[in-house]
């Protein structure tokens, strides 16, 4: 479908890329990163509205690099939605089919098709879109981006100004178009919940490169680098050096905190390495059950520090006895009733080998 | 909020806009000791008067039009679009405006005393003494104002929504016309009103370049001049009269072409 | 990015910006046909001329720092604070904007002949061919432009700092001046430095004023219109690339004033 | 500290209040609402930046409602912070000591204390505080508001332009702030995840009203109406018939689902009530485990026929056997990994009596 080929692009002193992607038909790929990682400005180069310095793009297999934005099919949600303030609601939403010189009747089809998917009966009648509000106006230009039936769809950041109920509705929508309507969605955010909702696939984008092309539970739970790792909030990361390594690919890690890990491969005895845990894998050790198997390996005694409350969760931070090291422990709220800690009670906590990655150090700047 | 504390600096506020707003209602004000209903409408009733008001209105329309048509491109693109010597284009032509009128109206004399000058002339383009000669003085002076007016017109709009409509299938030009210009729209009528304006009230070029030859060449400028030379009072208070009126209606127009901002 | 397809629209927009700067690089251009660098530095030598200069240049400085001095609190009021007939008195305000400097002109000969005017005159405020009249001429037309200029100034001052100095200890005076004030310093530059190059340009109101006097109340302008009615070419070839000269240093000024905005 | 009675404001069409709220000295107060609610509106006026149309405010028992901003010495981060241009780093953050005149030696150990809190070693010297990251801007605005010692601190949603990295290290930056240093504090936010972490209590706010004051727990378990239940993402929600009331409080439902809950106090049978459920409070039944006597009061069979994934957490959309009702179920990603489900799966759920919050209808807008 979309095919990108070591694209580099430059805006001001931002240097994009070079970037390698591609897009099968019918997927859906978020491309998730910190503001200022030139997200928008792939999309922009994608479209052909800003200029790429090198590199190539194929749209179909046919290579576009050169192809005006008007001839490349590819509907655009930009941020700010842009929606045409001189025109109606119903002019908005037409306005695409109408430039494409569709026939009537595919654009009625379609349009009573859009007009039931995104709920658009109340407002498409509307002689003006600046009073909508801000859920309308997303629809509204969800339908003017679908209605000329683009081969893709370009979404940038689209909900980020949304209160949190309209914003899961409007996801739940864009899930919607893309597995029923077969849409192809390149959807760019730095909300990482909607990144992972989302995306079949998930590209980490930092400072101009991708860093990171993934499912959901490669990016979550082993990340391909610290910066990447750092970015999805990766709180616990200790920095480690290999002793020994397993013929299975596990390894024993000295340092501030010894541990076991497996999916050592490539890693020699001597070199030091990344560790990481996500707060929500690190087991506590209840003293009234028997302790599984794959808990021995990492077994530490701890005192609660800190707890920081959220809504449905808590998050402990504990210190491991004798070491220094801080971990930090997310409970569900359930847990956290039923277990009733508080600051300076002690625990025990294991790191299953399975949730902990490994990185090695110098992976950190690929 | 306001607080008593603040009162002193309120006053400095207050003070200078009062004071000048007196000043300009003493100077708008004066006239009426020699306004005379009569002799307004008397006045208004000769054909010198009507004619100056015929070519008044008439060239400034003609100049604005021809100022605000050029400058509707040039503004796009000086908005728009990056090119070598931009900036140094966009200096020059800002020149036009801060020049005096006077040193531009010589400046015409002087280039149609030149062979490009005499070619214009020989094809019909004579300005000394003639309404065209009105019109191009007038044109010379507010061209560079219609292009500044435009280029912060289309600067306000978005770019996002030509990008927009060109993924919707526009061309360049299409997204033009059927985005940015509907957009500009008020923007360009209040800048048409704005040079207009400009051009009705333009004396210094004007002088220079076609006279101020009573029933001719004459503006209502020109006629407040000769009326006062010969110190004609009725004449220049009826003149200034038919102008403060046309000012005002300008500058309502243009508060309605931009909708509620100022 | 330029396509091949949008080449058509691209001459569309190229071609009238193109033919403007040919006309105005005729206009500039065609007194090399009538300079020479002997005649200039010889008019320059001359009492009448520098004594055009003298004033030209100080009348302006004063009009402008009149106005702005004027126009800076007033124009900090109508951008900041709400009071009712706001929209009337921004309309009133602007009236000087579009009211041609003739009319002005003679408003203000004939303000000077009403009883207030007169009383101004006892004071010593005489008008009439003096050099106080120049001022007051250049004043009447630069304190409205100025007063607009220094609006859009203070509007684009976010009001947030002033309010986030005041929750730090100011007073609504001394967040004006600890940061607004600052803030505006360029846009107050600018302004001064356009409102002083329209100052020195005008010649409508002045010449109503304070007539033409030479070596006593003929500046710049003026002194171009009497060169021309003599067809002195040569005195009005140096006054025209004097001013030239000083429209081009006021554009470079500005630009600077604003930093890299246009 | 501070006490609002009363309070009205207008702001062209719209009408905040009237609002009665206080917040005692060392507290820290979150109030929560979308945008457009009217917080911004009700930090000004209470600031003195904009005017009350009716009420009264007091400050440390003083009314205040008349002061001049400048007297009540209330600091401010407004959103976008309005750091002073003009000013160094140093100057900004010294602006408001030296203009309330305090004495160089108290100036410069506030200073140093903030120096250390704020890490502003690296950054004190810049010249311009433009070329400033978003993070360390925040961190020179907050050094600007405390240094003059204010009695409250103001926050405006400080944090919504920040990646998710910094703005986890700002926020506890914020608690330490009010732990630490004492300070009393007063932080206006959309952002449920921040509101219920930096909170002692939340105030949740709607189209200009508060409509609910309480402790984390009380406003995410125990809205106080429909509107706060769906702005805090209540996903299941269920309109009931109340059948019998028990004198325990507890009561039978009939309707779509009939259910037992508690705390059904003040109501009466024939009422029409919302009943709801947090989706992370819903159980599943394991079937190779015992059922509690907790779970037996309400326990359905169900089919899964959603399934969205999201980072550390999956959310199951169920649809309840004989009664067309849907609810979504939130596991963490260990426990959905051990169950396995696919769309189309059978399983058992059980709703807790404890976990079910119950409201009369009519109290949908107070």
């Amino acid at each position: 479908m979309i095919r990108i080929e070591q694209l580099t692009a430059r805006q001001g002193s931002f240097r994009l890329g070079p970037i390698d992607l591609d897009l099968e038909r019918g997927g859906y790929l978020t491309i998730l990163g910190p503001s200022g990682a030139g997200k928008t400005v792939l999309l922009e180069v994608c479209l052909g509205l800003a200029t790429a310095a090198a590199g190539r793009l194929w749209l179909d297999d046919i290579e576009a690099t050169q192809l005006p934005p008007e001839l490349r099919r590819i509907a655009y949600l930009p941020q700010d939605l842009a929606l045409f303030p001189h025109l109606s609601v119903r002019d908005n939403i037409l306005f695409g089919a109408r430039q494409r010189r569709l026939a009537p009747e595919v654009i009625l089809g379609r349009l009573q098709e859009l007009t039931v998917l995104l709920d658009l009966d109340g407002i498409i009648a509307r002689r003006t879109v600046t009073t909508l509000s801000g859920g309308e106006k997303q629809r509204v230009a969800l339908a003017r981006a679908l209605l000329p039936g683009p081969r893709l769809l370009f979404l940038d950041e689209p909900f980020s100004a949304l209160d949190a109920a309209i914003k899961r509705q409007l996801q739940i929508k864009l899930r919607q178009i893309n597995r029923e309507l077969g849409v192809t969605i390149l959807h760019v955010t730095h909300d990482q919940e909607e990144a992972f909702l989302l995306g079949e696939r998930i590209a980490v984008m930092i400072a101009g490169k991708l860093r990171q092309v993934g499912r959901r539970d490669d990016i979550y739970y082993r990340p391909a680098s610290l910066a990447v790792a750092r970015f999805l909030r990766n709180q616990n990361i200790l920095e480690l050096q290999v002793d020994q390594v397993g013929t299975d690919g596990s390894c024993k890690l000295v340092g501030s905190l010894p541990l076991v890990t497996s999916g050592c491969t490539g890693i020699r005895p001597g070199e030091r390495v990344a560790v990481g845990i996500r707060s929500e894998e690190v087991v506590i050790i209840r003293p009234d059950r028997p302790i599984g198997n794959d808990l021995l390996d990492n077994l530490f005694d701890a005192r609660v520090v800190d707890i920081l409350g959220f809504g449905g969760t808590h998050t402990l931070t504990v210190a491991i006895a004798d070491s220094g090291v801080r971990l930090d422990v997310e409970l569900p709220n359930c847990a956290f009733r039923d277990l009733g800690y508080a600051v300076g009670d002690s625990l025990r906590i294991a790191l299953r080998r399975r949730s902990l990655w490994t990185l090695p150090m110098n992976s950190s700047s690929p | 909020m306001s607080f008593k504390r603040d009162l002193p600096f309120r006053l400095a506020l207050i003070v200078p806009l009062a004071g000048l707003t007196g000043y300009f209602l003493l100077l708008i004000g004066s006239q009426y000791v020699f306004f005379s209903a009569a002799a307004f409408l008397h006045q208004l009733a000769l054909p010198e008067i009507q004619a100056a008001i015929v070519l008044s209105l008439g060239s400034a329309t003609v100049s604005a039009l021809l100022a605000v048509g050029i400058a509707v491109p040039g503004a796009y693109l000086l908005a728009r679009r990056e090119f070598p010597g931009k900036r140094l284009l966009d200096t020059f032509l800002d020149l036009p405006v801060v020049l005096t009128p006077i040193a531009l109206g010589t400046l015409i004399l002087m280039a149609w005393n030149t062979p490009a000058g005499r070619l214009l002339d020989d094809l019909g383009l004579t300005l000394p003494f003639t309404v065209a000669g009105v019109i191009a003085a007038q044109f010379t002076v507010v061209a560079a104002i219609a292009l500044r007016l435009l280029k912060t017109t289309f600067e306000q709009i978005d770019p996002r929504y030509e990008q927009v409509a060109r993924t919707l299938g526009c061309t360049a030009a299409s997204s033009f016309r059927r985005v940015t210009l509907p957009l500009a729209g008020r923007g360009i009528l209040a800048a048409f009103i704005l040079t207009w304006a400009r051009a009705v009230g333009e004396f210094g070029a004007t002088v220079m370049v076609a006279g101020t030859a009573r029933g001719a060449t004459a503006t209502l400028p020109s006629s407040i001049y000769l009326a006062m030379s010969v110190a004609d009072l009725p004449r220049a208070v009826t003149l200034i009269v038919l102008l403060l009126l046309i000012s005002l209606a300008v500058l309502l127009a243009v508060r309605f072409a931009l909708g509620s901002r100022p």
